[in-house]
């Protein structure tokens, strides 16, 4: 087992963001997270990878305890994650965006080692999503499609990436740089044997890719399944109706 | 500006906005609202439909098309502007000022009203009239109100300045099942009491289409179907539910 | 490799300089290189890794004060005064960075300013100690106040820290930096230990400027408060922005133009520090570039109005 | 002191480094209009002219530096707000001392020394406690009673909430940028015969400030109240106890205490950044 999220619970003020979450993930599986708005989607996407602390329950990866760790420990484990507005270094070129993922993983002591290592990854990452003619560019420059697939490509920086937490990787995202993630996706999938947990809105998609589909529903996941399983329950259509 | 019922109160033509430069998350929506008639917007997640509300309150400024309202171009005015022009926005979130009391709270609702006092107290009347629950709470700190109070608060307290517009997004999430019809029932008030054009964006797509005159639904940032509430029965509207999830 | 040894030939072509200038030019370039080396700090700290410290001054007044005493009370050598400056203000700059910087950004310019001036106040306040405002005297390092020497050592000075500023903002370790300061979630989120990194630049740049100050001390012989006054840290963050904030040159450009404009201004008063005051704000409001943007960006857009 | 700048960062979610400078500016400003206009015996007159005046020009100062912080052309907001208020405390102080010349003045004080039980106290220490109790009380009523005090404090709460009710936000920004400032030459123009005048009277008080923001916690008022009192018992302490050169150490390793301790200050909430 990958990933396991066990009875996990988070609590904002008056608000129960999560309640009695679980969940788990096997290497090289694709799994996908909807619900409606305000479901818990992106508050169990920044519990499992360490920005928030859970207030009970436990969250491990590959038998070992994640839960309250720093966000950095928890990635050096190779476990990642993109955010829903595209968060970049947008004052380091495209290319060194690639580039510090590795070298907060190596460590500054090794990074002199695997200086060579690290550019090549990046060259080829920079080529496979076509980035290579702005890869000097500062990433504030970027057009929107860029950002996003840029972010995304800097996890596939992490040598050991295990497991890709995606929040809302497509929206707003021109249909050509779609194609493109998903064939990064894909791509370190079959090699590498890299999960993902993709939360996103894009059915379309989510259809393509996804091996199953946990549905959440008011902090609590409802119901998990293939697509067609979910779209045939008259629970979950009742949910997204607004029928709890 | 009074607007005689059925006459159009707000319209969008070709509407394009969005947070980061270079993604657009409203695509060239367009839409009216008519006073005296609920509007709703349903739509998937995502669909832009809370961007589309905070547009029209000045939040964002639109990328392209206009945004009208009688002979008033709302597109680029500051919100407080746009509520000065008698429009109402009851955000997604909970929107109360947790160290002010519950009574402060309505008379922010009231500020473009101040000074106004026999206004002011004559509207905080008739709230309390709907809802007890505040009235019994009206010198506490609204911090110390349930989920629901503080929701009924927020709607409650737009409802001071009795809009001519009122743009509500989601206004039921997060509460308790008995109190949703009551915060329908306001809504179909102020459209009949104060004439008002309702704009709702809603997840209880159910519980909207019983007070709704109007549907439009918005699919990745443009209106994919829209028609009056006759043509969007219940069966209809879980085909369209279900074939947005289909992808 | 061109910039390095670009840089050492201009170090080089510098060193022949007291062969030909006079002493007073030659004492403003000495403050100069010491302003270099304060000016590198801060912008390594601030400009690069985004952490205000307002207390740069300051750690150069501790490793003044830290050689001028040992060596006034305890008769050591003066490299051991200033092995011992460089110790101390590693040491202040590490502890107040672990209790400081796990904190939001903004509290590290809170907590360095209380910092910064308690220190001034009670350097001023131990007069048994420090003689207050009558100044501490301090052996100059060379014998004699004779300016040539003190300008071989802090052109060296200079000329280390900004190398060393150079080679971190090439290294991974810089581009964690400037991550740091674009956006400190996605760092740590990528998996560098924000906090490590912080306080790791924190105490480096606080032992820089220690040693800086420790030197400082044994060319001024007189040592008074006044090196922790606050105008130093206006002036360090002057420098900076005038040569452009976050880029290593910045100290280069921004000391030697306000050390100048301070030198022809000083007759009149207080008022340059107002006239820099106010550059820095124009440029804020213009251009983070500093000057040197500002100038092209000026030159483009009359070039613009030309053709046009 | 600290509660100008608390009022500040609550609602323009800035600190204003320059707040040493606005009481520089009460200061001078008590001072000019006490030697000049009022006289020694009227200085009770010249406080509430000096803060007027000290209002106006935060009030002015405010669109011209602050505002396009928020105008979305400024990439860096904390930067640009750190660095453009400590070049307006540099300005102002430089222009201060180009002025007048490095020379403390005091406008004089008419009240002599009071006896308060065993200790001898100065006048003019009790006279500024004491307005300086008033004009909180003022400032307290003004808070809770107006309609603009209600807006500052919503606007405390939520800047996007204000904005809804309707509030032009750009207004309450420089309001409470020239309240904030003008609580700092409150504190000036009080203390003018106790601390004297000169270009960099305001360094000490706002130190303090700091100090018992960190203490009391970021962003609240509860806090800097508390923060303040435990300020000055600490340093009192250390002074009788202790050694009274080194009363302003005291007040900062309390601070380190504090942040050794709980980090967010005695009232300050638990807050992970995202």
């Amino acid at each position: 087992m990958l990933l396991e999220v066990r009875g996990v619970s988070k609590r904002f003020g008056g608000l129960q963001a999560t309640r009695d979450v679980s969940l788990a993930l096997n290497a090289g599986e694709i799994r996908g997270l909807i619900g409606p708005n305000g479901a818990g989607k992106t508050t169990l996407a920044n519990l499992i990878t360490g920005i928030y602390a859970p207030d009970s329950g436990e969250i491990r990866l590959r038998e070992r305890r994640i839960d309250g760790a720093r966000p950095s420990a928890i990635a050096h484990r190779g476990l990642l994650r993109t955010f829903q507005n595209t968060r970049l270094f947008g004052n380091l070129s495209a290319r060194e965006n690639l580039l510090v993922t590795i070298y907060a993983w190596c460590g500054l002591a090794a990074a002199a080692r695997m200086r060579d290592e690290a550019e090549r990854r990046a060259a080829h990452l920079l080529q496979l999503t076509r980035l290579d003619a702005v890869a000097e560019l500062p990433a504030r420059a970027l057009s929107g499609g860029q950002r996003a697939l840029l972010q995304l490509a800097s996890g596939f920086m992490h040598p050991e990436l295990a497991l890709y937490v995606l929040d809302e990787p497509f929206a707003g995202i021109n249909p050509v740089f779609v194609e493109t993630i998903l064939e990064l996706l894909e791509h370190h999938r079959k090699h590498r044997g890299v999960a993902y947990l993709v939360v996103s809105h894009e059915m379309e998609i989510m259809r393509r890719i996804c091996d199953r589909v946990a549905v959440m529903i008011e902090g609590a996941i409802f119901l998990e399944g293939s697509l067609e399983e979910i779209v045939a329950d008259e629970a979950v259509i009742d949910a997204y109706l607004g029928r709890i | 500006m009074p607007i005689s019922a059925g006459s159009e109160a707000l319209r969008l033509d070709g509407v394009v906005s969005g947070y980061e430069p270079g993604v657009d998350v409203v695509r060239g929506a367009s839409l009216r609202a008519l006073a005296g008639a609920i509007t709703i917007v349903i739509g998937p997640n995502g669909a832009g439909k809370s961007t589309l509300l905070r547009t029209i309150f000045g939040f964002l400024a639109p990328r392209a098309g206009t945004i009208t309202s009688g002979d008033f171009e709302l597109g680029g005015l500051p919100p407080h502007r746009i509520k000065a022009l008698g429009i109402g926005y009851i955000p997604q979130q909970i929107n109360i000022f947790p160290s002010l009391s519950v009574e402060e709270n309505l008379k922010m609702g009231a500020w473009t009203l101040r000074g106004r006092r026999a206004t002011i107290a004559e509207r905080l009347d008739a709230v309390y009239d709907i809802f007890p629950a505040l009235a019994e709470k009206r010198n506490h700190r609204s911090s110390s109100l349930s989920g629901g109070q503080a929701r009924m608060l927020s709607v409650a307290r737009e409802m001071m300045t009795q809009p001519q517009i009122i743009l509500v997004d989601e206004p039921t999430a997060g509460l308790a099942p008995s109190v949703v019809p009551q915060v329908y029932a306001i809504l179909t008030q102020a459209r009949t009491a104060t004439n008002a054009a309702i704009l709702l964006v809603d997840q209880n797509v159910e519980g909207a289409l019983e007070i709704a005159d109007y549907v439009y639904v918005l699919d990745l940032g443009r209106v994919r179907a829209d028609g009056p509430i006759a043509e969007f029965s219940l069966e209809r509207t879980r085909e369209l539910i279900r074939a947005s999830l289909r992808g | 490799m061109k910039t390095v040894a670009l840089g050492a030939a201009a170090v080089l072509l510098l060193a022949t300089l007291p062969g030909v200038a006079n002493p007073s030019l030659l004492h403003l370039l000495t403050i100069t290189f010491y302003y270099v080396v304060l000016a590198t700090s801060w912008n390594l700290l601030a400009g690069m890794t985004g952490q205000f410290s307002l207390a740069t001054q300051t750690f150069a007044a501790i490793g003044a004060y830290t050689t001028g005493l040992t060596v006034y009370y305890l008769h050591v050598p003066i490299w051991a005064g200033i092995l011992a400056a460089v110790a101390v203000s590693l040491l202040c700059g590490f502890v107040l960075g672990v209790l400081v910087l796990r904190m939001r950004t903004i509290y590290l310019a809170i907590a360095t300013w209380a910092f910064a001036e308690t220190v001034h106040i009670s350097l001023g306040a131990a007069y048994n100690l420090t003689r207050g405002e009558l100044g501490l005297s301090v052996p100059p390092l060379f014998g004699s106040l004779e300016p040539a020497p003190y300008f071989e050592v802090f052109l060296i000075l200079a000329a280390l820290a900004t190398l060393t500023a150079w080679s971190i903002a090439r290294s991974p370790l810089g581009s964690f930096m400037r991550a740091i300061k674009d956006d400190e979630l996605r760092a740590e989120s990528v998996g560098i230990d924000t906090v490590r990194v912080k306080i790791f630049v924190f105490t480096l740049t606080s032992g820089m400027t220690g040693l800086a100050g420790a030197f400082y001390a044994h060319y001024v012989a007189i040592l008074s408060p006044n090196i922790a006054d606050f105008s130093v840290i206006g002036t360090i963050i002057t420098m900076v922005i005038v040569g452009g904030i976050g880029t290593v040159a910045a100290p280069l450009i921004g000391a030697p133009i306000v050390e100048t404009l301070g030198a022809l201004l000083s007759r009149y008063g207080e008022w340059d520090l107002a006239i820099f005051a106010a550059i820095v704000i124009v440029l804020m409001r213009t251009s983070t570039g500093g000057i040197v943007e500002a100038g092209r960006r000026l030159l483009s857009r009359l070039r613009q109005a030309q053709t046009t | 002191m600290a509660l100008g700048i608390t009022f500040i960062y609550s609602i323009v979610r800035l600190i204003n480094w320059a707040m040493g400078a606005f009481y520089m500016v009460g200061s001078y400003l008590q001072f000019i209009l006490v030697t000049q206009v009022f006289g020694v015996d009227r200085w009770w007159l010249a406080v509430p002219c000096s803060v007027a005046l000290v209002f106006v020009l935060g009030a002015l100062l405010e669109p011209i530096l602050i505002r396009p912080m928020f105008a979305g052309n400024v990439e860096r907001k904390d930067e640009y707000a750190t660095v453009v208020t400590i070049a307006l405390l540099l300005f102002m102080t430089a222009v201060a001392s180009g002025i007048s010349g490095p020379y403390q003045r005091t406008p004089g004080s008419n009240l002599g020394t009071i006896v308060l039980g065993p200790l001898p106290v100065s006048g003019a220490r009790f006279a500024a406690l004491v307005v300086a109790l008033v004009a909180l009380g003022l400032f307290y009523l003004f808070i809770k009673r107006t309609w603009l005090g209600m807006a500052l404090r919503a606007a405390a709460d939520s800047r996007t909430g204000v904005q809804i009710a309707g509030v032009d936000l750009a207004r309450i920004d420089q309001f409470a940028f020239g309240g904030g400032v003008a609580l700092a030459a409150l504190a000036g123009a009080l203390l003018a015969p106790v601390f004297l005048v000169f270009p960099t009277n305001g360094a000490m008080t706002t130190t303090k400030g700091f100090e018992i923001i960190i203490i009391g916690g970021l962003g609240s008022i509860p806090g800097a109240l508390a923060g303040g009192l435990l300020l000055g018992v600490v340093e009192s302490l250390g002074t009788v106890l202790i050694a009274p050169q080194y009363q302003n150490a005291y007040g900062f390793l309390l601070v380190l205490l504090i942040l050794l301790v709980r980090p967010v200050g005695l009232f300050g909430k638990r807050l992970r950044e995202v």
